[in-house]
């Protein structure tokens, strides 16, 4: 049956998450967006309203032991309860969704590919008291979009493996407690000699590079690492020495990197509707307070056929996330859909800021605004998880499937 | 809820009509375009299959469990094939909608079940007017009260159908308002005297659909032929309206669709430069564009149905779909031509047929600043 | 000194152009359309008008001994004169560029690499009373944009060449006198195997296959040329032999097809421009009737709005044309830039007819119509004298001038 | 005529402003945009070069061979170094080109002389509004008449330089009417009570640039400060902006070919995939759009300040010109940033503040829909 409406139960969370995002979030963004960072007082209030809440899609949470609240609801739509939260956070801040303490993007790789002593001992260390972070380190300065080009490198030692190399732009990566970390036995081995590794904060070797000064985005901390001669214990290999044993089974170090894009990338997208929405809304409420329709210029019919634009990209993006997330939901494939929605959704999200931006004249460039702000935060949502052109060769993958095709 | 998937019932049916579409209407579709009508046999088999009878309430001789999601899902896999084809045998269309949505049980009784029985006969639906730059809502053609009835004058143009019509459900303007307060839903009977349907227009593509001009000269209709004076006829006029936006945006969508498949055949076969031109990357992501863009437009259109088939008001959801369902099947049926390079170009192919069709199809009911009207009455009334 | 003004000289042929076009082509052009071709009247009456007048540009009249009108009146600005002019004829109809008696696309290669006695032979056949053309035979179902792929194939026997072959899209084909057909001696050899000839109507071997019915451009006759033990004299070896021997030479076939594309892609895309006014101005006219200003519908801003995006398009596109010629008639090297003008004008113009259309509403799309026709006619310039695609890569092969780049 | 090559002498300027930018302005961008204003030092060597003496007459001190098309020339030069600095170093502005084209020659010679000889002093002009959405025309900032002269009241947005303005042009509706007809411009001193310059205003981009707020309290100006009482000062208005339309097109369109030469060059150097990515034709074609778009936006500046130096009306230029320059500026900075990635979005590389400059500056005179408003009332003047 072909129906389009959000359900009751994911309304509530809908409803609850905008509720939050509203009276808590909004208050603090600004200042965190100059400051870089939430204040204290934001993990003592907000962090504890969302323990146990998993937005499973992996691109915000992750699951530590499957997800929380859904999962005690017994709901079937978890990719779809993702996308929902999703969009209402990009709309109140999106660094929120890295903000919150937990395993963050670490979370999906541990959780499906750790052992169980692994699971046990790293999610464990992020319980208790006081907000504590992971992080996931793949990029590299050359190494962005080309994932198989890692050269961090790895290398056995006794019961040690010893990482050399450098990861950037790791999100929450200075103050993670531990990091999935992404090396190569050999270069020239592709994704069958790439190796993952949880490693902790403080290992001796590991060094946080410099802290990026960013355009937007910027109440999320993102770092560099460096690896000098840093030494992980040999248990610390995820899933242990067996999952790269063998030619197939060498793959599954890279197969963990890529394997949560379905549900993550309809999250990314989603956000990006978010902070479109966000934008949107303010541009329409500042033209009903400055041009409405009893005004009698003749202009406000070209700026609300601009504004109905809006809504149907907007919408249109809304519906492409929700059906990559239903799809996944009902165990579809949806590599093709899932790329749609995050090639999209960044992208018409970006659109919708200029607009409103620019409808707003001068008033929309000034600093310190939400719409500033949605105009700066949207554009790395059309980078990060997989950039346009990436979502781009992966739908030409399954569009021309009767033809190879490179992912160049 | 949230689900993207067809009932079991629909997707048999689906398959009913995919077979009809493939033994049918495709080996028509060319010659039909050239001759300027369907092959009228085609008529009699799509009634045969019950097509005609989805949408259509039970209690009227319809099928239940085909609402009209299903016959959106069925005009995708029809329009796919030929679109004309699918405008020719709504013999039902949005007239019939408009009498099922506004009309009380005797005027039901006497103008559907003809319709539903009878292949070659239909009921139109009046819309588009002749004079100016008119839109839904701002219509020219006047319904003077006079006796218990009305006095119609007014020029219609692109009616579809409108030759073998039974009844022509005629949109006018009885009392001046804004939007479609004090607009009226009239059934017109066809051999009422003051009715002329005027010569066959001709448009540059749907070249098999019938659409005629039709001329209302001091017509007079009695209170008989007013569809409900219920004082929320102006929603139920936009409902039926944002129906046909639905199906129209899914038509086009399903056009788009066509012209794509065939440019994304052929960029799997055709080399140049020492690769298939899909290999190339720019090409690769010109045609993944409008696939993305398609896809979204289905989806909005499935959202705008699914509203009206819940009962609630689809005016926003309706008016957004058909506006970006148009542009993105334009867009497609245009780019792939593109992919063809000069072979697209000739009547050979039919890729330039659905880029005719498609241009024309965005305009049947209005252009994109006529549903944006429609729109801003709705989410901005006027102060 | 920056100036964008026309100078009077080229005001003068834009006018006299105009009116023609507006008095004699406008109100044959519809049923032309319909047609397929012109009426006699229109070669009796419009031809001798025009007689002399050379578009020197390449993709219209191509010049016979230089350029008539243009060269008599000492002009240095001849390749801004064929963009003023083509504009006009854009705007009138496209096919009269090609329905204009005369060497047409087949008088540029022959112009710039026949020997004096086959100038003096062709050119001489086309003169004299009545209407006679020329055509230009490259393009094959199987190599289109790849021009370097031709298989039409030829061999020498004695004192003559025997061509066997299929050449398709030929304007002007059936009833040209004499085409230039382009063959190889030996497909793997691409460009440097290439032979061109002049063959001429009737040759023993030549038929015309299909007149394609197509979408627009209707009243331009586009037809297939089929070779089969085609036997052509050896001196109609365009150049001789002498211009293919040594293997640098051997290359001039191939560039004989690629050099006018500095002065006549510029000529498509501003005939691109000249269709697109055309369905502006009717469409600005049926504004005017339909909803001026002085009508009290608030929806008039947001139309007007899209009059002024149309406008700014157009207005684009046209100085992007001007700016290519401009290099041509200075000598200043503009292969990028007649590429960036062919590749955006034809572009553009599609979304002006297709807005047109739109705006238009039902009556947007009545057959018969100008913006009827020019939504149909303007499809083809952004495939022929190199599609959209192929000047994107020569542009990037431009931009990109420390990599090699690959056309494809 | 038609050309689109610099005379000798501006190809000989726009060499000395190459090398002053790179020289001086260039070194300094970076910081700038940190520090939130230019090197003051920059200032003097500006100005010991001459470059403000550009588009100002020779009679009042300026340099006649160099027109307002070398200006607009200059300009391109040195916001493509950083446009923060263009702004900051335009002392003489659009403020000086309203006094020269609407000024007597008392106002002329009271006002211009200490801003071409001292480089700390600026001509101000106050246009955008801070209250609603007001539009050029459409003032709130109301000049009333009292006695011989005008009481002043209202609120400016974003004027530049007023910290360092010794005079303001102000832009004020002293009569109803439609468009320009009715709007004064007036010359305030900047030590008249009723004005207050209000606290530097930050914007997303544009750091380095220093505009105000200024507030204008039954500010009293005489009879002598009002700018030419003739018929055509609407007119005049119009074409005063037209020049700022003109040259922040042109800015703008520089900005964007900054951010864009800085992915050409990255797209060579960087591989993924194997390859150097601008040998992925995706991305290639992607670039490539961009750069035709700011090929065409500057020609279109080229042509709105050619009409201007040949004393055409350039209203319909100028406003196509900006809209055009501003799309293609804003959209040829993200998606600079687009192809580097990640490393694109940090403050490390310049492209992420191309991208908040060229956002910001597009909005200095107002929004696209304000300008398609002047030109609509040009065009179209309502019956």
């Amino acid at each position: 049956m072909i129906e389009l409406e959000i359900p009751q139960n994911l309304k509530n969370i809908r409803d609850m998450l905008h509720g939050l995002m509203k009276s808590k979030v909004r208050p603090l963004c600004l200042q965190a967006d100059i400051d870089g960072k939430y204040p204290e007082s934001f993990y003592d209030e907000i962090a504890p309203m969302m323990s146990g809440m998993s937005l499973g899609g992996g691109g915000g949470g992750g699951g530590k032991k499957g997800g929380g609240m859904s999962e005690a609801a017994g709901m079937k739509n978890m990719a779809l309860m993702a996308i929902v939260a999703g969009e209402e956070i990009g709309w109140g801040d999106p660094t929120f969704a890295l903000n919150m303490p937990g395993p963050g993007t670490g979370g999906p790789a541990l959780a499906a590919r750790g052992t169980p002593e692994q699971k046990e001992k790293y999610f464990g260390m992020l319980e208790g008291k006081g907000a504590k972070w992971a992080a996931y380190g793949l990029t590299e300065p050359g190494a962005g979009s080309d994932v198989a080009n890692i050269k961090t490198n790895c290398r056995k030692e006794g019961n040690e493996w010893v990482i050399n190399g450098r990861k950037c732009f790791i999100s929450n990566g200075a103050k993670a407690e531990w990091t999935i970390v992404f090396a190569t036995v050999d270069p020239k081995l592709g994704h069958a000699g790439q190796r993952v590794f949880v490693v902790e904060k403080d290992t001796p070797g590991l060094t946080i590079g410099k802290i990026e000064n960013k355009l937007g985005f910027r109440a999320s901390e993102t770092a560099e690492m460096i690896f000098e001669e840093c030494r992980v214990p040999a248990e610390n290999l995820v899933g242990g020495e067996a999952a790269y044993e063998g030619k197939d089974k060498a793959k599954e170090g890279f197969k963990t990197a890529m394997q949560f894009f379905d549900t993550s990338r309809p999250m990314v997208g989603i956000m990006g509707v978010g902070i479109g929405r966000a934008a949107y809304e303010e541009l329409e409420a500042w033209i009903k307070d400055n041009y409405w329709l009893s005004r009698p210029i003749p202009r406000y019919a070209a700026i609300r056929d601009r504004l109905f634009e809006m809504q149907q990209k907007l919408e249109a993006a809304r519906l492409l996330c929700w059906k990559a997330a239903w799809m996944a939901d009902n165990g579809i494939a949806n590599t093709k859909e899932a790329s749609m929605s995050k090639m999209y959704g960044p992208g018409i999200a970006m659109e919708v800021c200029s607009e409103a931006v620019d409808i707003m004249g001068t008033h929309g460039s000034l600093a310190g605004t939400i719409v500033d702000k949605c105009y700066r935060d949207i554009k790395v949502f059309d980078i990060f998880e997989g950039t346009h052109q990436i979502q781009q060769t992966v739908i030409a993958k399954h569009l021309f499937d009767r033809v190879p095709m490179t992912t160049g | 809820m949230i689900s993207f998937q067809p009932t079991d019932e629909e997707q048999q049916l689906l398959e009913t009509v995919r077979r009809f579409s493939e033994d049918v209407v495709i080996p028509d579709a060319r010659e039909a375009d050239v001759r300027g009508e369907i092959d009228p046999s085609i008529r009699g088999q799509y009634c045969e299959l019950g097509l005609h009878l989805l949408g259509i309430p039970e209690s009227l001789g319809g099928i239940g469990e085909f609402t009209l999601t299903s016959k959106l899902l069925m005009e995708e896999v029809l329009a796919n094939a030929s679109v004309s084809h699918a405008l020719a045998l709504d013999s039902a269309g949005l007239g019939a909608q408009a009498i099922i949505r506004l009309g009380s049980e005797a005027q039901q009784q006497h103008c559907l079940p003809p319709v539903l029985e009878e292949p070659n006969k239909a009921v139109a639906f009046a819309v588009s007017e002749a004079d100016l730059a008119s839109h839904t809502g701002h219509f020219q053609t006047r319904a003077e009260k006079k006796g218990g009835g009305y006095v119609l004058n007014g020029e219609k143009l692109a009616v579809l159908n409108a030759d073998r019509a039974e009844h022509i459900v005629v949109l006018a303007r009885a009392e001046s308002g804004s939007g479609f307060s004090g607009v009226k839903a009239l059934i017109v009977e066809k051999d009422n005297p003051g009715v002329t349907v005027g010569s066959r227009q001709k448009f540059m593509g749907l070249n098999a659909a019938p659409t005629f001009e039709v001329i209302f000269t001091d017509c007079e209709v009695s209170s008989e032929a007013e569809l409900c004076s219920a004082e929320n006829i102006a929603q139920e006029i936009v409902q039926v309206l944002n129906i046909g936006r639905a199906i129209n945006g899914a038509r086009n969508v399903a056009v788009g669709q066509a012209a794509l498949a065939m440019a994304v055949d052929y960029a799997q076969e055709r080399e140049a430069f020492g690769k298939k031109i899909c290999q190339h990357q720019g090409l690769a992501f010109f045609i993944v564009d409008k696939e993305v863009a398609l896809n979204a437009a289905q989806a909005l259109n499935y959202k705008a149905i699914s509203r009206v088939t819940q009962g609630k008001d689809a005016t926003q959801a309706a008016c957004l779909a058909i506006n970006y369902s148009n542009r993105a099947a334009v867009q497609a049926t245009i780019d792939s031509i593109q992919v063809f390079g000069g072979a697209g170009f000739m009547k050979d192919l039919n890729v330039e047929r659905y880029m005719r069709d498609a241009r024309t199809l965005a305009n049947v009911l209005g252009s994109e600043a006529e549903h944006n009207e429609v729109l801003g009455e709705y989410l901005y009334p006027a102060a």
